[in-house]
């Protein structure tokens, strides 16, 4: 069935600051609902020739294929420092880093608490699939107890792995960090809010506010082995318990503490 | 302050490296403390912000090598510094830098390893530094001041030879070099040129192409691709090597060593000479490019060459590289922070003048 | 002539410090200098020593083991490097610190009540300005003068009251190295 | 009912399914033909859609633009039905 | 398991090293998924608990290799693995460990750099593995193996090494003989006996005095006996050295090259030979200590020496200072992850066979 | 004055279990009291044969010179990897790692967090002094604002150098940590107190509880240019304040959260 | 007589296990054996192939640029890899995958309908079964049985109830063979 | 009163003067002398120490050791001048 268009005004297109180039992600994976809303925003702004990312080492990797803006892939855990640097040299652009849950809550802990500890004017999106997506499917700090992966194949047990890392609710804690939110980008209305926190975050940091922190919550059918559907129900059930969904910090005030 | 630049100065080593660097239009400096060099630290962040820089102490080497990856890559004009164990922390980012073809000065005020060893001075990373501590096919170009104005000096020409290759460059010092005082006249204010850097990411205008700073081809054809241009730049870097050669004419025995072991042998040689020896010195000041054929080419001249280090040896595979089995190349070295005496030198020199070879390899042997 | 000078005392002596002066006073006339001071992990107390180098050449190695002058304030410094002076050089101590005194025989010895004579002053701090001025008497490596310019270089500002202070000490070492009678145990 | 469609980009399609279980409408479902990257791809199966884009919001790929029928021809139509 | 480990089995390099680990008496693995060697982890994961071995996923490369440092302190038999970017991050704490003298081992799965680079097979780290990456003066003994029957082999022998000398040992593989299957024969477990480690910190009955784990040795004088210490060690290792020399008999040129590239090399040799050419293959299975002597043995029989890497010339200096000049050293190398094929190398060979020198040096210098 | 002696029972004695080897430290330096305590404990627990330390880098990096028990000295901020890497061989030995706040806090910040998370049975001994002592006062991670410090001449400021960190407040958060403590030693109510931590601590350790984790509040006569006495009374004055003396966690429960 | 194959295909194909089996089998009858894979980053989908070597001596590179066999199961890979067979040799290919047949006049090419044969053997992943039983008919590298005994090996056991059904697809795959009409533009 | 004593290692002794502000009875001060590391150290200043121990808790040298008349022995004392 093909659509007829003629006499109909267009409401939703393709940000036009995200490349032509297909996503190599896996299908249904959030990472490219999360790089979409990205781009929509900096279009919204018109802050393309201000806008400077800093990719990490995991799936997202290759975010400068997609996002139309000058951008540095950082060694692994290691994109706030970079992105730290960058900020300090352009205190004026707007600065991002984008990592996973291996590189911002394992290898790159030391680097994320002393960001946000410095309050760097920067924005943190940290996408948390509880797995190591690039590398198949190993466990992350923020792997669920129980959950199976290639290095908990009879389940993460804490004694063995420890406890599932809650990387935002220590930021939340610093001086340093003025907006801190937790959201998803499996529902409409998921994409509509996390679409809101990065425009809310990208604001605050046009006005030096200080370190703005966004988890999202998602999915790695791939490393989860299930089809993208079945992973979205999977991790409203089992991963919002444990990493619930809502804002943390606002305007520099801890929400009920 | 170009005026000021004229009037000599008493400085330690690090503090001279130090202004220097302010006076190379020093933009941005990420670092961590570490004896024998926070005085680079401390001197930076007190003086610089007062010029607009910016001085950041980071958590770590870990966290300041990538801050300095992501402010060259920004196109500032950065440098961190750091000593041995230090530096070790740094080999991943150096290696990023390298492939993604970032400009910046890296210190090493070297002291005696391995491990945690001593604060003192030592040639001990001779190897980290020109063979490339770090993963893969590819050399930072490292410098070897041998006296406080040379740690001036050489900080102007790091930045010139980086950003023209776009490529990482070491000032390789010791700790003696740093603590120790000498006269320096620092060179002027701005007398080091900017450079454009359109492939810097300072946020893209719709009237370029976006700038990615990346060290990640996934394609091995591209990787190799950019390893094929970074060997191209290391050869054309030959041109660039750069040494010190005094009283080779008549030499009998060369003496090679870099730094302040050169310093040393330079007291023996006189000392030699006094007893009637016939010995030059030759002074690598670039350890990478290594000055291969001018070596090559003055140790034709003598009978034998004698190699010193404080180290256990390892500048002088360079050398031996070089010499290519044309002389004998005798090493002298100690380790773990012990400085060796002109005396010590002048010994070696004399056993090897001597040139009873068999006899003078075996005690040269013990002294490994 | 080349001067390579050590000195050597407890941390609180102000060795380096001396020995900094004598090296920027070497500068200020012209000379050639280097101070190479012994540095440790940064924890207190325990020996500091330093070696000032003031030539009419280019210094080669700022590293010597021979020593044409030593200047030393406590026991342990003079047990450690009595024995690296060249022969018939001269070696000024500080008498109240040092008990044992020099067994050298071939050495042009100078004890200096440096301490007695600071505390009189009404501050120990000058001590090694006591040394220092018995030192240049005996040595002339450079001219008083030159030294108190120095001072106003090395001394940070707020401390620039205490210059006259310094002088006067300065003064008092070269007095006594004039007096003294030099032991020296040589024919 | 407000009239809206959307267009689809099957070369870029993963056939992930987020697009059909977001849209409230059931209009849409996968094509049976695979496209170049091996992917079952989605397509309108109704002609119901009412532009309300949330296929679009979910769409990791960006492969969904979404049309609809402007304020003012909708409130025309409503008008014409009353008109009889 | 004795029995079983009579039958061939069909295994990857990755897996089949990681089972022998646990023959070998593993007590401890510490390390963070990488590719291409994140099978060792996984498979260790799964199977070493059931042996009452320990297996901890660390929070990165550093905090593994600081946990080794920690477990071989204890007295246990520990490996950690990882791949180049991570073995970077592991120079400070190779570098610690050396200088303790604690002895673990260490697989280091190259791949194609500089910088984040690709996944591909590489030979890249050979100057990092054997120069020493880390800061001092100091080695690791490095083994290379060639197939996956060796991927399992050399890890007994980097144990036994390991606890001889208490010295860290790395097996320098490539992603291709991580990720390939061939038949092996897995060495029998039990098969390696325990040493005695009587300087392990176990916990200070007063029947000794304390043990302490430490590269502190502020005093220099000390440092340098620790270093000297070191320096007899790894001259003692010399008699480790091991190489495999084929088909040298009557060769006119000599192949050199060492794991995979060896193979594919072996390959073109045959190509060579049906064509006529008389080439022999010395391939060394140490790298350090590496087999100089019988290399420069082996090279003072033929007219000319080929080295073939999956880099940019790393090993080749080592080659060149054991021929020393008694005869031309030439080098053929791919990079970045490409792997290079036996016709590339047979090429090379008949280039090396032409001898034209002056020529072929010309077109060699163009494929660096 | 020559104390008499006879008839006198000894009521206090130097540890048998700290060697003789007088002590490096500065004067009225806090770190020789801990050092002392902690032995203190391992004499009356008679735990030498069961108990093994890992110094740090810091100026307690010579802790072995002084502790007459097996002892391992890590690399700067790794004490806590290296005390996980025994304690996982030695699960029966008393495991603890003594740690300075720049070791702890800045370059170890990654290794500390994910230490405790594991809830690695370790103790973990936190001096906190606000300043890196060994390397000749430098900014720590919890150095004070305002506080001038080598690195921070015109005293810290937080838009340049971030806030003071609270790892132990950090830590207190995490599931693996089951008993935290923040004391001082400056008094001899102090004194007695940190005693008593350290000997809860090594009994939960012996009952395999999780990582206990104790910081002490202490000084650095020579970094901050004071007197010992002067130290003291600075720090119940400035540093009490931001690191209140205290219990954090006890028996796995946080205190008043 | 030493075999070195190609099998290439999507992801999904099951290519590499396919190679897999095949050099267990010749591990089996004691031969020598290697299987390299082509390994990329963890990305799903993209085309996987792996270089299976049997062989009576010691296999010298388990990586090789002429194969004596190719086994193709989609487009790219036939574009790609038909030019690296050495000349004579046989070329099996997946019929319904592949559209454009390749285009070399000097190879014994036998295309193969497995996917169909699958579909009706009622499960498509036994498609690379039917291709192996299609070249094992043609080149005789190892005995059917042998494939089915290293079947047990590969198979993870949950999967073993499949292995009649695989069992049948080397039938399959070997009858399809035997009839087939060899295309090949050879005089 | 209790009647204690203590003893002070002054080779060890550093001078930080913790133990005299610790010590609520002022029995502590420092020696006119300096010791082999270069420091004033402490000494008893005055005969009424009870022992209570405080200095030798905030020593940080450990060189400290206190010593206390049995709690028996102070008991007789006090019966004898009951006696009187
Ligand atoms: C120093 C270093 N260590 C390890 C790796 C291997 N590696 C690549 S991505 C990754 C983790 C990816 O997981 P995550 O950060 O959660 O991102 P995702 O792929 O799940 O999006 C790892 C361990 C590396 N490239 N460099
Ligand atoms: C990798 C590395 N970086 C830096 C240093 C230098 N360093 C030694 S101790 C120290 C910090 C000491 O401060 P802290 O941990 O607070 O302990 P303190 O000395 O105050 O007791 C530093 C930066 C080092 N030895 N190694
Ligand atoms: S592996 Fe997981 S995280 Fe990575 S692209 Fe696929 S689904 Fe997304
Ligand atoms: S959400 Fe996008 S990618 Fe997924 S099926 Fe719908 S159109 Fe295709
Ligand atoms: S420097 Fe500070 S921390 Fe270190 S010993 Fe002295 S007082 Fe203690
Ligand atoms: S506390 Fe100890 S070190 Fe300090 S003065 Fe008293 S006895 Fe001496």
């Amino acid at each position: 069935m093909k659509p007829m268009m003629e006499g109909l005004e267009t409401v939703y297109h393709r940000p036009v600051t995200l490349t032509e180039t297909p996503m190599h992600y896996c299908p249904g994976c959030g990472h490219g609902v999360v790089h979409k809303l990205l781009m929509e925003v900096v279009d919204e702004m018109d802050v393309q020739e201000d806008t400077i990312g800093v990719a990490p080492v995991g799936c997202s990797v290759f975010a400068y294929h997609y996002m139309n803006i000058d951008m540095q892939q950082a060694a692994h855990g290691r994109a706030s420092a970079v992105a730290t640097g960058i900020k300090r040299m352009l205190p004026h652009k707007l600065v991002f880093s984008y990592q996973g849950d291996g590189d911002l809550a394992a290898i790159g802990t030391a680097e994320t608490i002393h960001t946000v500890n410095r309050g760097e004017n920067i924005l943190i999106v940290f996408i948390n699939n509880a797995i190591y997506g690039m590398t198949g499917g190993q466990m992350a700090p923020t792997t669920l107890l129980g959950m199976v992966t290639s290095t908990t194949p009879y389940g993460r047990e804490s004694s063995a792995s420890g406890y599932p890392l809650k990387m935002t609710d220590l930021v939340t804690t610093l001086p340093g960090a003025y907006y801190v939110t937790r959201q998803s980008v499996h529902t409409p209305t998921a994409v509509r809010k996390t679409k809101k926190a990065i425009r809310i975050a990208l604001e605050h940091q046009q006005k030096h506010k200080g370190t703005c922190f966004i988890e999202v919550v998602s999915n790695c059918p791939s490393g989860w082995k299930m089809t993208p559907l079945e992973a979205n129900a999977w991790m409203e059930k089992n991963m919002f318990p444990v990493y619930p969904i809502g804002d943390l910090k606002l305007d520099g005030k801890i929400l009920h503490p | 302050m170009n005026t000021q630049a004229e009037v000599p100065r008493l400085m330690k080593g690090n503090e001279a490296l130090a202004e220097a660097a302010i006076r190379a239009g020093l933009q941005g400096y990420f670092g961590y403390p570490i004896t024998p060099q926070s005085e680079i630290l401390e001197y930076l962040i007190t003086e610089l912000p007062k010029q607009g820089g910016v001085v950041l102490q980071a958590e770590s080497e870990v966290a300041a090598i990538n801050m300095i990856y992501g402010a060259a890559g920004a196109g500032a004009r950065v440098m961190t510094s750091s000593s041995s164990p230090g530096i070790s922390l740094m080999q991943e980012g150096l290696s990023y830098m390298a492939s993604a073809q970032l400009p910046c000065l890296v210190v090493n005020v070297n002291r005696g390893g391995p491990g945690l060893g001593t604060i003192q001075p030592s040639q001990g990373d001779y190897f980290q530094a020109t063979k490339g501590g770090g993963h893969g096919d590819y050399h930072l170009i490292v410098l070897a001041p041998a006296s406080v104005q040379e740690m001036a000096d050489f900080v102007f020409e790091a930045f010139r030879l980086a950003e023209k290759y776009r490529n990482p460059a070491m000032i390789l010092a010791d700790g003696a070099l740093g603590q120790m005082m000498e006269k320096v006249i620092l060179p002027p204010a701005g007398t080091l040129p900017r450079t454009e850097k359109p492939w810097a990411t300072t946020g893209k205008p719709n009237t370029r192409e976006r700038n990615v700073v990346t060290s990640l081809f996934i394609q091995p054809e591209k990787m190799e691709a950019v390893n094929l241009q970074l060997q191209k730049k290391y050869r054309e870097l030959q041109h660039e090597a750069r040494y010190e050669a005094d009283g080779v004419k008549d030499a009998d025995v060369l003496v090679v060593g870099f730094g302040l072991t050169a310093r040393i042998a330079q007291k023996a040689i006189e000392l030699a000479r006094a007893n009637g020896v016939r010995v030059g010195l030759f002074r690598p000041m670039t350890l990478y490019p290594f000055p291969s054929e001018a070596l090559a080419a003055h140790a034709r001249k003598v009978s034998s060459v004698l190699v010193v280090e404080l180290n256990s040896g390892q500048m002088v595979e360079d050398v031996r590289l070089a010499v290519n089995g044309k002389r004998p190349v005798y090493f002298k070295g100690r380790m773990g922070g012990v400085i060796m005496t002109p005396e010590e030198i002048l010994e070696e020199i004399e056993l090897v003048a001597e040139n009873s070879h068999l006899q003078t390899a075996g005690i040269l042997e013990e002294m490994l | 002539m080349t001067h390579e000078i050590l000195i050597a005392g407890f941390g609180g002596q102000g060795v380096l410090s001396m020995g900094m002066t004598l090296a920027y006073a070497g500068m200020l006339e012209g000379k050639e200098v280097s101070w190479m001071p012994s540095y440790g992990p940064e924890m207190r107390g325990g020996t500091a020593n330093c070696i000032v180098i003031v030539s009419p050449e280019r210094i080669s190695s700022p590293i010597v083991t021979r020593f044409t002058a030593g200047i030393i304030l406590n026991q342990p410094s003079m047990e450690k490097f009595q024995h690296s002076l060249l022969p018939h050089r001269v070696l000024l101590y500080e008498q109240s610190n040092i008990l044992t005194p020099p067994t050298r025989f071939d050495l042009e010895i100078l004890p200096v009540p440096a301490m007695q004579e600071a505390l009189q002053l009404g501050k120990k701090q000058v001590a090694n300005m006591v040394m220092l001025g018995a030192f240049l008497a005996r040595q002339p490596v450079v001219a008083f003068e030159t030294v108190m310019e120095a001072l106003k270089k090395t001394l940070p500002e707020r401390h620039h009251a205490l210059l006259p202070l310094n002088a006067q000490a300065l003064q008092r070492g070269k007095q006594l190295a004039e007096t003294a009678i030099v032991e020296t145990l040589e024919e | 009912m407000i009239r809206g469609t959307v267009s689809i980009d099957v070369a870029i399609c993963k056939g992930c399914e987020l697009c059909i279980a977001a849209c409230p409408q059931e209009s849409l479902g996968l094509a049976g033909e695979i496209n170049s990257l091996g992917y079952r791809y989605a397509a309108l199966v109704q002609d119901n859609c009412t532009g309300c884009i949330n296929c679009a919001l979910v769409c990791p790929e960006g492969a969904i633009n979404v049309y609809r029928e402007p304020k003012s021809a909708h409130k025309q139509e409503r008008d014409k039905v009353l008109a009889l």
